[in-house]
């Protein structure tokens, strides 16, 4: 059965060819079938290869299925890897793209384009599926494309309205950014190591280099480069809150679940060749710890529910690097997955709020929902207690495990340790003062609702999604053989309470706010200092001021200055000598046979010159 | 003999002179001809008998033939005549006689180092027939293909619509 | 190099009498046609109209020779004079005797088709520098017919040229002691008899000059002893093409000793001008798209056949 | 028998070659133009022939048969040619075929 590996990824792909060359005329409940089915399929024989894998007890597991390409010594095949890592991978696209795909047939329900947004899905869970389990770089490239292809298609999914348009040009643009310095690390690592094999590649690359090697920090550094665009990291972030222009599920799925997760997997996968340069590895978590401070405090400001959720989930993957950068490996992969459970359900129970507002998304538009929308309550509730760390809910255990193993990290490890705590007060704030507005107080909805929307198949995945942000801390993820950390890490009782005290501060805070409003926000606001922090932090750190400045208006600046093509000048030039010399040997090609005449007869003369010379 | 080599020259000569300043077609043709047959003689004193009845079948008698045969069809002749004068303008002439006399000057240069009186021996009909049906069967075959496709084009360019 | 040049009175002689003969034929020809046609002929001038030719030649020679005003005069005058030259210089590689003739020539037979194919241009400058559309359209006749009419005749004697393996008349009279070429020869002789008929244009083949339909052909403008020279000339390409016949294909001098060699040429050569002439009386003309169908679509592969035969039977018989 | 300098036939063959040229380059009536051609190609045979006789060979004269084989091929592709010019133009200034100008 694990020989049906290649079958995972092709399910969706033959969904999406499905999809795509029947152009939407399938009826709706077809696509439905075809789209959703495809990846239900794919999750089932996922869950059997997983199965048997986990029953096998081996370590990792390859299916060759044929070569690519191969040129010179150089073969990228379409062989699949399967290992914990890629294991816990798979069974989370799959899974919970399953629960979003069924989700998004009655999300998606009235939209004209359900047929090429299940295209979309699928093509972007076989991409991802081929991510994770390409077994070199290439073919991991390739997904890695893919998944951005169909992002960008995604976000800009309602392309009648420029905006979104430009947003998934946008996320586009920016992580094509760092997918350059992915691709210039991968020609790095070929041209050193001579292989792009990923096991080989490591092998190699162990034996080959020594800790600090220069060879080494380049390619982590070009890697990290690619990681931080996709995960939306420092200081490649500003893409992702601009995606939330997508429909609900595409957020859910990919721009917090699945895709945006990919840096941190292949920072994981590569993890060896980030433990052959500790400074990098470091600046891994100093990467994340600012992206999770950074993000947190513009949650803080936000009004529109789904960015909310966006810079949570960017703040959440800052937990990730974090644990990727002190080494706590399998802590972040764990993270990886409670986080994929319970920011999909807090995205999907947001999609069920806004339908049922109709396309509201200012949460100060809300409010008082809590009787009309029990299952977005619920949902929100528990996704909020998972995201805060609440204890024994999912995302306790796993952001425990990284917070402490940050603790017992040398060096820096104490300011990832407080920053981190910072992080997760800044959680519990943010987060509930998102479900304290939306859920309680008056109601300031413009069009209150009738009922909460949607059947079956949109409260099942959100049931389902609860249980597992519930439980999924407990699920033992196989991944010791793979990264052999599992170095206990303990601290001292006091801190750990302490710890998990922090963010529950911050839930109390966030009520006395706004749900008692004993204190006032007003009030806070008070201070122009408060009000210019407040619209800093809201525009996020003004990076997308800063980025306008330092790159888009320069380009601007640079575009309108060449509009004459400087460069193109000089190739101008070549066209210009060109046709002035052809307007010189035009002439005589007057097309006057006597004329052609004269010139052979002159020629001969010459030649004739010439050779009574010799 | 010799004295009819350099006669028989000499009329070449002056009839082909005679054909590029004609302004009648058909007297440039009777020049043309003229010189055909003098330089047929010259290749009789040569020793090349064969050659010199073929100059004067095939050339003489049959090219030139087809040369009025088509003045004749055209209907070309003396009401050209003052069109050609027209065409031959005094100033056209200066580059191709300065090209032509250069040329001549550097045959003649390069001719003139040659060394070596020949004494003209007959090669009938028989020797040439030999080789032409011998080593040279290929060359007669290529000749006739080129014989078919000048048969065909002409045929073809010639027909009318 | 074997080049008997004569004297110059042998020349003067010969050129004496084929032209004499040529003028008498004018007469001649009357009468016979004349007798073929049951009528009389010309019987007034001298004793049974022997003293025709002569008032004839009176005739020609005092009528105004006039050159019409709109005719290229340069190709109008010499045009005539191309045909007497050509006919009469194709006597010079003629044997009509073992010790009679002016040049023992080794490509005597492709001399005479050359002055035969150089004949065609004297018809055509006379028609085309006549500036008349009859001239012109005999003249146009005239170029196609010679033109391709010489083909087959130098095809047709190449038969006799393999058989005695030299181009030299007097060797092929030589090598007929055995037998005359007519026999293995029948096809190209006959071949050869059609063609010359042609090359001469006489009727039956007398298209170019045909006046039933255009005038007089070529020489309708001409006059006076320009167009006896034409005329002349015809006689005389009759002549020739009989002494042709004779040396190629009926042994030439050849003949039982009792008579001296010449006499017997001259009496095979009368023959064959006796028989053109009672073509002229016996055929009809054909069309002249039937005259260039017939020639190249018939003849040329006959001749071609006939040669082909004759050289695998000289091959097998080596 | 006399001698003949091998040069002065060749000679004679530039000049008329030359005299061709001239004839080819100058004249605008095409008739003319290919007439002055076939000097040109007369005068190459010449020289064949001159050459010919200079070796005592029968070489010179294949060649001079292949030249006289070309010259008919041509003329009869070329006058072919000016007939179908003179239908299509009216005329046989070889300047009207001047419409391949670069």
């Amino acid at each position: 059965m694990q020989e049906l590996i290649w079958l995972l990824p092709t399910y969706p792909l033959l969904g999406f060819l499905a999809l795509v060359l029947t152009a939407g005329r399938l009826p709706k409940n077809v696509v439905a079938i075809i789209g959703a089915g495809s990846v239900g399929l794919s999750f089932l024989t996922a869950a059997i290869i997983a199965a048997q894998f986990l029953a096998s007890g081996e370590e990792y597991f390859i299916k060759e299925v044929w070569t690519w390409m191969a040129v010179g010594g150089f073969t990228p095949g379409f062989n699949f890897y399967l290992d914990g890592l890629s294991l816990v991978m798979m069974l989370v696209i799959t899974g919970v793209g399953f629960l979003i795909h069924l989700y998004a047939t009655g999300y998606m329900a009235d939209d004209p384009g359900y047929s090429r947004f299940f295209s979309y899905m699928n093509l972007f869970v076989a991409a991802m599926l081929m991510l994770v389990l390409g077994d070199n770089l290439v073919l991991l490239y390739l997904g890695w494309e893919g998944v951005g292809l169909c992002s960008y298609l995604l976000i800009g999914f309602w392309y009648t309205n420029p905006d979104n348009g430009y947003a998934a040009r946008k996320a586009f643009v920016v992580t094509r950014v760092g997918d350059t310095a992915m691709a210039l690390g991968l020609f790095l690592l070929f041209a050193e190591l001579g292989t792009l094999n990923i096991q080989d590649m490591l092998h190699a690359a162990e034996a080959e280099w020594e800790i600090g090697n220069g060879l080494a920090v380049a390619a982590a550094l070009l890697l990290l480069g690619g990681a931080v665009g996709k995960s939306a990291q420092l200081p490649l972030q500003t893409w992702l809150p601009d995606a939330m222009a997508g429909p609900t599920p595409i957020s859910a799925l990919i721009h917090a679940a699945t895709m945006v997760t990919a840096g941190v997997y292949l920072i994981a996968r590569t993890h060896i060749l980030f433990e052959l340069a500790p400074n990098v590895q470091e600046l891994v978590g100093w990467v994340g710890l600012i992206t999770l401070l950074m993000a947190g405090f513009i949650a803080l400001t936000q009004s529109d529910i789904k960015r909310i959720l966006a810079f949570s989930t960017m703040s959440q993957i800052g937990y990730m690097f974090l644990a990727l950068g002190v080494g706590a490996w399998s802590a972040g992969i764990l993270h990886l997955m409670t986080h994929a459970f319970f920011k999909a359900l807090l995205f999907l129970a947001s999609g069920t709020v806004i339908l049922s507002l109709h396309h509201e998304q200012d949460i100060f538009k809300m409010g008082a929902l809590r009787q009309k929308l029990p299952v977005s309550f619920f949902s929100f509730l528990l996704g909020s207690l998972a995201l805060t760390a609440f204890p024994y809910t999912s995302g306790y255990f796993s952001k425990d495990e990284i917070l402490i193993a940050a603790h017992g990290m040398e060096g820096p490890g104490m300011i990832f340790f407080y920053g981190g705590v910072f992080g997760a007060f800044l959680t519990g704030i943010y987060t509930f003062r998102l479900f304290f507005i939306v859920f309680f107080g008056e109601s300031k909805a413009a069009h209150p609702p009738e009922q909460e929307y949607g059947g079956w198949n949109m409260n099942g995945p959100l049931i389902l999604l609860m249980i597992l942000s519930v439980v999924g801390g407990f699920i033992a993820v196989p991944l010791d053989p793979l990264f052999g950390d599992h170095e206990e890490h303990h601290i001292s009782g006091l801190l750990h309470a302490f710890m998990i005290a922090v963010p529950l501060i911050g839930i109390a805070i966030s009520a006395c706010f706004f749900y008692f409003k004993i204190w006032s926000v007003e009030k806070l606001m008070a201070s122009s200092f408060a009000q210019s922090l407040h619209k800093f932090w809201n525009s996020g750190w003004g990076f997308d001021w800063l980025y306008d400045r330092l790159f888009v208006l320069p380009f601007l600046w640079l575009a309108r200055i060449n509009r004459a093509d400087i460069i193109d000048s000089f190739y101008g030039l070549v066209v210009e000598v060109s046709r002035a010399a052809n307007g010189m040997i035009v002439k005589t090609q007057s097309g006057y046979l006597r004329w052609y005449a004269l010139s052979i007869a002159a020629g001969l003369v010459v030649l004739i010159t010439i050779g009574v010379m010799l | 003999m010799i004295a009819l080599f350099y006669i028989a020259g000499a009329i070449a000569v002056i009839a082909t002179v005679a054909v590029i300043l004609q302004t009648n077609i058909v007297h440039g043709l009777l020049y043309l001809i003229l010189s055909l047959l003098a330089v047929a003689v010259i290749f009789y004193v040569l020793g090349a008998p064969f050659a010199a009845v073929l100059e004067a079948i095939v050339y003489a008698g049959a090219i030139m033939v087809l040369f009025l045969f088509v003045i004749m069809m055209l209907n070309l002749g003396q009401h050209t005549r003052d069109q050609e004068r027209d065409w031959l303008s005094p100033r056209g002439w200066i580059a191709p006689s300065i090209m032509a006399a250069i040329l001549l000057g550097q045959l003649l240069t390069v001719l003139s180092s040659i060394d070596y009186d020949l004494v003209p021996e007959q090669v009938g009909v028989m020797e040439v027939s030999a080789l032409l049906f011998g080593p040279y069967v290929l060359a007669v075959e290529l000749a006739s293909i080129l014989l078919l496709a000048g048969l065909v084009a002409a045929y073809h360019l010639a027909k009318t619509k | 190099m074997e080049l008997e040049i004569g004297s110059a009175l042998s020349i003067g002689l010969i050129l004496g009498v084929v032209i004499i003969t040529a003028a008498l034929l004018i007469t001649v020809e009357r009468r016979l046609l004349g007798f073929w046609q049951e009528r009389l002929g010309p019987n007034r001038v001298g004793w049974f109209g022997s003293l025709q030719v002569v008032a004839d030649m009176i005739k020609i020679f005092t009528k105004e020779d006039w050159v019409p005003p709109f005719a290229d005069k340069f190709s109008f005058v010499i045009a005539p004079g191309i045909i007497m030259t050509v006919v009469l210089l194709s006597f010079a590689v003629i044997p009509f005797a073992p010790n009679i003739g002016v040049i023992d020539s080794n490509i005597g037979v492709l001399f005479v088709l050359a002055m035969a194919s150089l004949g065609a241009y004297s018809v055509m400058l006379g028609g085309l520098s006549s500036d008349n559309k009859y001239a012109l359209l005999g003249s146009l006749r005239a170029a196609a017919q010679m033109v391709s009419y010489e083909v087959f005749m130098g095809i047709s004697l190449l038969g006799v040229v393999a058989l005695t393996g030299s181009f030299n008349m007097r060797e092929i009279v030589e090598s007929q002691a055995d037998g005359w070429y007519i026999i293995p020869q029948f096809i190209g002789f006959v071949i050869f008899l059609i063609a010359g008929v042609a090359e001469s244009h006489r009727l039956p083949f007398d298209i170019p000059e045909a006046e039933q339909e255009i005038c007089a052909g070529y020489h309708t403008e001409y006059s006076g002893m320009k167009f006896g020279m034409f005329f002349v000339a015809e006689y005389i390409g009759l002549v020739l093409i009989s002494s042709l016949i004779t040396v190629l294909f009926f042994g030439g001098w050849l003949g039982p000793a009792f008579l001296p060699p010449v006499i017997w040429f001259a009496i095979k050569v009368f023959v064959f001008i006796a028989f053109f002439i009672l073509m002229r009386a016996a055929v009809p003309r054909p069309r002249y798209d039937q005259l260039m169908s017939y020639g190249w679509l018939f003849l040329l592969p006959l001749s071609l056949v006939n040669l082909l035969v004759t050289g695998v039977i000289i091959l097998s018989t080596q | 028998m006399e001698s003949i300098p091998v040069e002065h036939g060749l000679i004679l063959a530039a000049i008329l070659f030359s005299i061709g040229l001239i004839g080819v380059l100058t004249r605008r009536n095409i008739v003319f133009v290919l007439m002055s051609l076939e000097i040109m190609l007369n005068a190459g045979g010449l020289a064949f022939i001159v050459g010919a006789a200079r070796w005592g060979h029968a070489e010179g004269q294949i060649m001079f048969l292949m030249i006289i084989t070309l010259a008919a091929a041509e003329v009869a592709v070329g006058l072919g040619l000016i007939i179908q010019m003179f239908r299509r133009y009216k005329t046989v200034d070889i300047n009207v075929l001047s419409e391949m100008k670069g």
